[in-house]
């Protein structure tokens, strides 16, 4: 086809990467198509074309279960080998990962890895990718026809575009895997990780008590988010077994807003991948008020109901 | 010609560690309560030490492993810290010292 | 693991150099280091005078990573805002130099990388826990969850010695006869340094210290540049720092806000913040440096010539450790490692050139206690030079009577005065 | 049993500053050291060999200043560590990792397992093991929390975000292991003393590994056309007031007029 194949095994994600392959083929004119790999094939997989897909490609096979890399590589290098994409973004998702690298193994090609950013220009492939968790970008020029590049979630927007796509079946050849899967546990739903919620109130010493946390929680409720902590708040005070920092977890949330936390480095790397920071400390020079976007001198224990309340009559949705 | 002003955090947060689990330094509490002076709150260069409500919290990942405290615990306080160095490896790590 | 001759704890200058001496005299030696690399703990403020390295290490600056060589040094007064200051300088552009500025986590190694290279072991990412003793004699060390035997073990873990403490081999440390050092390390473009510090080449550099406007703590500042960032820091008593209520980085504040300092560092980005005990020196403090299967070396036995115009660690450090070292040979060839057979090493060290300026300054320690010298003098010194150079409305007055009279205004008495210049005239002059 | 373990000397990108005038990554004395993750990889290498029997065997593609590093991982318990000469310039990409390290695995012979992990502390791609396990036509575990044998198979539960999967591969196969899969052993003073005697091998990949540097060189599929360092600007603005309810009202109308929340609740 030449133009842009786009995979994962993630719907919202394939959407996601739509939208941009969307745009840069439209400036190119040339073309978008999805790939769905499944042991059978859903009757709605051609509403990717409403999120700007002009083809879906499909395999069905009973060996396509379980992310098993070995046949979900089969199945994408067959559709690949069959498409002649110039350039395949995949969901940077762990199987994505895995099975971008060995399909581009087994066809020769490069893969641009955590690509942020994308151009076709002049029959090659240029991509920025993050490097060293985010400090840095390059930009790449991919050498090979495919090129390959992996996506993370939320990199690129979703946009609906109404199209229609044509449901195209590949037949790819797959093995019978070396790689079995014996036992198969879906992860509970419930209990979601500090790393995976959308919104964080980061409690640090600057909270009195345990008696106390109910404040934070009732402001992490408004947004679905989650109530994490600093170190100290963890190991010496015991409120939460996992705390937030260079030694801890680190979270990439829409919006994190933090109480009483002063703001030491070790404590910021846990948090500065978030899009949105706000900060709530009763000491002004606190650190943290120069890492956030917004600051609030104000005692936490009086300001966050009151600010709550505001939120909560005005807007309490995340845009 | 103002040099910006650096807050401790943001001097502690150009240094390198490698933090341990486990902290270096224990405190007897009962020393700390009945310490009226207290240096370890005022000398320790990292703020590693903090009054909190009835006793000190230690911020042991700060440590500069400098000794101030347990001259200054030994000699001005309780005695009430126990700072040992860090096991092999751990702690902070000066790139020019 | 068989027995070795020597376990040596830590790997900075004593450390190092007792190893490296000993290991080329063909004695088996390791050496335990707690940091991740040798030089990654230690901080000092950056001055060695070369003569004692050059002994041990001839012509060391031609390989060793210093920073520059010393061609100025200073001693300043820091008023409310002027400054009284008293320089020497003279070229520093070949040998023999007096003193270079170094950065440890740089230094540090290479001292490590020579002991290794004369056949020593050097074991860094390993804290030793404790010393092994039996009937009051040190036999090895504990270390990594193993332990080490060693006929002789060489305490040279720095400042704070803990393995001293902890086996009872020294005395609680008094926060008046110890300092805290804090320091910045500053970056500089290298020819801004060269350039503002008054230096001919990037290989030569300067060294400030600085008396007054440290928040009311008792100590001194210093300034040395390195290649391409400086060394600053404060070095106060630890009892004036929990008595002035001021925290540490506070009065490294206060010190960098003084204009002369804030002239120098103009620019410059922080890249480093550290800590250090500094002792105080002086004979009196120096514990037993010899027991049965151990010697102390280096700043564990709180080894310092402090004359207030220079701070010297690091050569008195080297100096005690050659000296053990020579003892420690002496032992292996009577093969008595007891106390009495190590006890050349004091010997050996009060034949040492450095032992012998620590002598002739031995009256300068009590200057350290003097609290006029570092709030009061400063400031006084820099009235009585405005009185001197500046133009007034006011009559002028001549040197004796500005004198007293800001003497009167700072609150010294004849009598102080007298007895402070007889202090300072024995302590470093006389 | 014969293990095969793949670790690098990898740059401490946490040590990677931005100038934030120039957004130039400021590189100059940035540290190289032995992955944190390598320490998970040699702790399951180990525990395999002290668990079945047999030898591991440390490989990695490095620049030859790095011998000294693999003191460590010797203390580990390893036989030996092997480290192929980087017959590039700068980093090496992870395609043409893969193929040294392919070709390093054929020339030690007869491996039963290839343990690695999951990513590198510095190149961050994902992209070496799965590389690794197609050039070498084996079966490879991914994201590994366990590792075990059982029945002549290396089994083991695979993390991915979803579901954790028990999954069972025949022999050679290839495990990738994230680091929660266990607690990396300290190695004692006298186990690091003793790695201390132990050779680090140098294998050229020309001389050693038959390859040609010419068409290593072809292999690398990305050209690196530019790099610059991401400074991410916090608004840093701060509200104060004593009046709680005006603050919470002015914050809230800034998060509503900055789009970082919605109006109509």
């Amino acid at each position: 086809m030449a133009g842009i194949l786009v995979y994962s095994e993630k719907q919202q994600l394939v959407r996601e990467l739509l939208g941009k392959a969307r745009q840069i083929a439209d400036e190119k004119g040339t073309a978008v198509a999805a790939v769905y790999l499944g042991e059978s094939i859903p009757a709605d997989v051609a509403e990717f074309g409403d999120w700007g897909a002009d083809t879906v490609y499909t395999v069905a096979s009973p060996l396509l279960v379980g992310l098993n890399p070995e046949t979900y590589t089969d199945a994408l290098a067959g559709v690949i080998e069959q498409v002649e994409p110039d350039l395949v973004l995949v969901g940077a998702t762990k199987s994505g990962l895995e099975i971008s690298a060995r399909v581009a193994a087994r066809l020769g090609a490069g893969v641009a890895s955590f690509c942020v950013d994308f151009s076709l220009d002049h029959g090659f492939v240029t991509a920025d990718c993050m490097i060293y968790s985010g400090v840095g970008k390059n930009t790449y020029k991919i050498k090979t026809q495919p090129a390959l590049a992996t996506v993370n979630a939320a990199v690129f927007t979703a946009v609906e575009t109404g199209g229609v796509a044509k449901v195209t079946a590949v037949d790819a050849a797959i093995k019978e895997p070396a790689l079995k899967i014996i036992e198969y546990k879906e992860k509970a739903a419930a209990g979601v990780k500090w790393e995976d919620a959308p919104m964080i109130v980061d409690v640090g010493q600057g909270m009195n008590s345990q008696d106390d946390l109910p404040i934070a929680e009732s402001l992490a409720a408004l947004f679905d988010g989650q109530v994490a902590c600093s170190r100290p708040v963890s190991s010496e005070r015991d409120w939460f077994p996992e705390w937030l920092g260079l030694s801890g977890k680190r979270v990439h949330a829409d919006l994190t807003v933090t109480l009483g936390i002063s703001g030491s480095v070790q404590h910021v790397v846990g948090i500065r991948d978030s899009k949105t920071i706000i900060a709530v400390n009763t000491d002004e020079n606190a650190g943290i008020f120069s890492q956030a976007d917004y600051g609030v001198v104000a005692d936490l224990h009086e300001f966050v109901p009151i600010f709550t309340d505001v939120l909560k009559a005005k807007s309490a949705k995340l845009a | 010609m103002t040099q910006k002003l650096l807050s401790l955090d943001d001097r502690l947060g150009l240094d390198k560690y490698e933090i341990d689990e486990q902290s270096h330094i224990k405190i007897d509490d009962t020393c700390c309560v009945n310490c009226e002076l207290k240096p370890c709150l005022t000398v320790c260069p990292a703020e590693v030490y903090v009054w909190a409500e009835d006793k000190v919290a230690i911020r042991y990942e700060n440590c500069l492993e400098c000794g101030t405290c347990t001259v200054a615990c030994e000699g001005g306080g309780e005695g009430g810290i126990d700072w040992r160095p860090p096991q092999g490896g751990f702690g902070i790590v000066f790139r020019y010292g | 693991m068989d027995e070795f001759d020597v376990v040596i704890v830590g790997a900075g200058p004593a450390g190092a150099t007792a190893a490296y001496l000993l290991a080329k005299a063909g004695l088996s030696v390791v050496v335990i280091e707690r940091g991740q690399e040798p030089g990654s703990k230690n901080v000092s403020g950056g001055l060695i005078y070369a003569q004692i390295y050059d002994e041990i290490y001839p012509n060391f600056w031609e390989e060793a990573p210093v920073e520059r060589a010393i061609a100025g040094h200073s001693i300043v007064f820091l008023g409310d805002t002027a400054v009284t200051a008293m320089g020497y300088r003279d070229e520093a552009t070949a040998p023999p130099y007096n003193a270079f500025s170094v950065l440890r986590a740089r230094f540090d190694p290479w001292l490590a990388a020579q002991a290794e290279e004369a056949g020593a072991m050097v074991m860094p990412g390993f804290t030793v826990d404790e010393l092994v003793m039996e009937d009051g004699r040190v036999t090895g060390v504990k270390a990594g969850g193993d332990e080490l035997p060693a006929k002789v073990v060489v305490i040279a873990e720095g400042t704070r010695s803990q393995l001293l403490k902890q086996a009872g081999l020294r005395e609680d440390y008094d926060p008046k006869d110890v300092s805290i050092g804090i320091k910045e390390v500053i970056q500089l473009p290298e020819q801004t340094i060269t350039d503002r510090f008054q230096c001919l080449t990037a290989d030569e550099g300067a060294a400030y210290t600085l008396v007054g406007h440290t928040a009311g703590a008792e100590g001194g500042g210093f300034i040395y540049t390195n290649r391409d960032t400086l060394s600053l820091g404060v070095v106060v008593k630890i009892d004036s720092v929990y008595k002035s209520k001021r925290h540490p980085h506070e009065i490294l504040d206060e010190f960098k806000s003084h204009p002369f300092v804030a002239r120098l560092i103009n620019g410059g980005e922080v890249v480093e913040y550290s800590a250090q005990t500094v002792h105080r020196g002086g004979f009196h403090l120096i514990p037993k440096m010899v027991g049965d299967g151990y010697v102390v070396a280096g700043s564990a036995a709180r080894l310092l010539l402090n004359n207030v115009m220079t701070l010297r660690g690091m050569d008195v450090a080297v100096a005690s450790a050659a000296a053990a070292a020579q003892a420690i040979i002496e032992a292996k060839e009577k093969d008595d490692f007891s106390a009495a057979g190590l006890a050349s090493y004091e010997r050996h060290f009060q034949a040492t050139s450095v032992y012998k300026d620590m002598q002739t300054f031995k009256n300068a320690y009590p200057l350290l206690e003097n609290k006029r010298l570092f709030h009061v003098y400063p400031d006084m010194v820099c009235d009585i030079m405005d009185d001197m150079f500046s133009v007034r409305a006011q009559p002028a007055k001549k040197g004796y009577r500005a004198l007293r009279d800001r003497m009167k205004e700072h609150d010294v008495s004849l009598w102080e005065l007298a007895k402070d210049m007889v202090q300072i005239g024995k302590g470093i002059a006389i | 049993m014969k293990i095969a373990v793949c670790i690098k000397y990898s740059l401490d990108a946490s040590e990677v500053k931005v100038d934030p005038a120039s957004k130039e990554l400021k590189m100059a004395g940035v540290p190289y050291k032995v992955g944190v993750i390598d320490k998970h990889v040699l702790e399951t290498a180990v525990t395999l060999k002290e668990t079945y029997g047999g030898t591991v065997h440390a490989l990695t593609v490095g620049p030859t200043k790095a011998k000294e590093s693999f003191r460590e991982a010797l203390a580990f318990g390893l036989e030996d560590v092997t480290l192929i000469e980087n017959p590039l310039e700068g980093e090496v990409a992870p395609d043409v990792t893969a193929v040294i390290l392919a070709k390093a695995i054929e020339k030690l012979g007869d491996v039963d397992v290839v343990v690695c992990g999951e990513v590198s502390d510095d190149g961050f791609t994902y992209q070496v093991p799965p590389r690794l396990a197609e050039a070498l036509h084996m079966p490879q575990i991914s994201f590994a929390r366990t590792a075990a044998i059982e029945d002549g198979q290396l089994v083991a539960d695979r993390d991915l975000e979803d579901s954790v999967q028990t999954v069972a591969a025949p022999l050679p196969a290839l495990i990738s292991v994230m680091e929660e899969c266990n607690t990396p052993r300290r190695p004692t003073l006298l186990e690091a003393m003793k790695a201390k005697k132990k050779p680090v091998n140098i294998w050229n990949v020309e001389t050693d590994l038959g390859l040609s540097i010419a068409e290593l060189q072809q292999k690398a599929a990305l050209e690196k056309v530019h790099a610059e360092g991401v400074v991410v600007h916090r608004k840093q603005y701060v509200l104060k007031g004593d009046d709680l309810n005006a603050l919470s009202n002015e914050l809230v109308d800034l998060l509503l007029a900055d789009h970082i929340i919605e109006g109509g609740a």
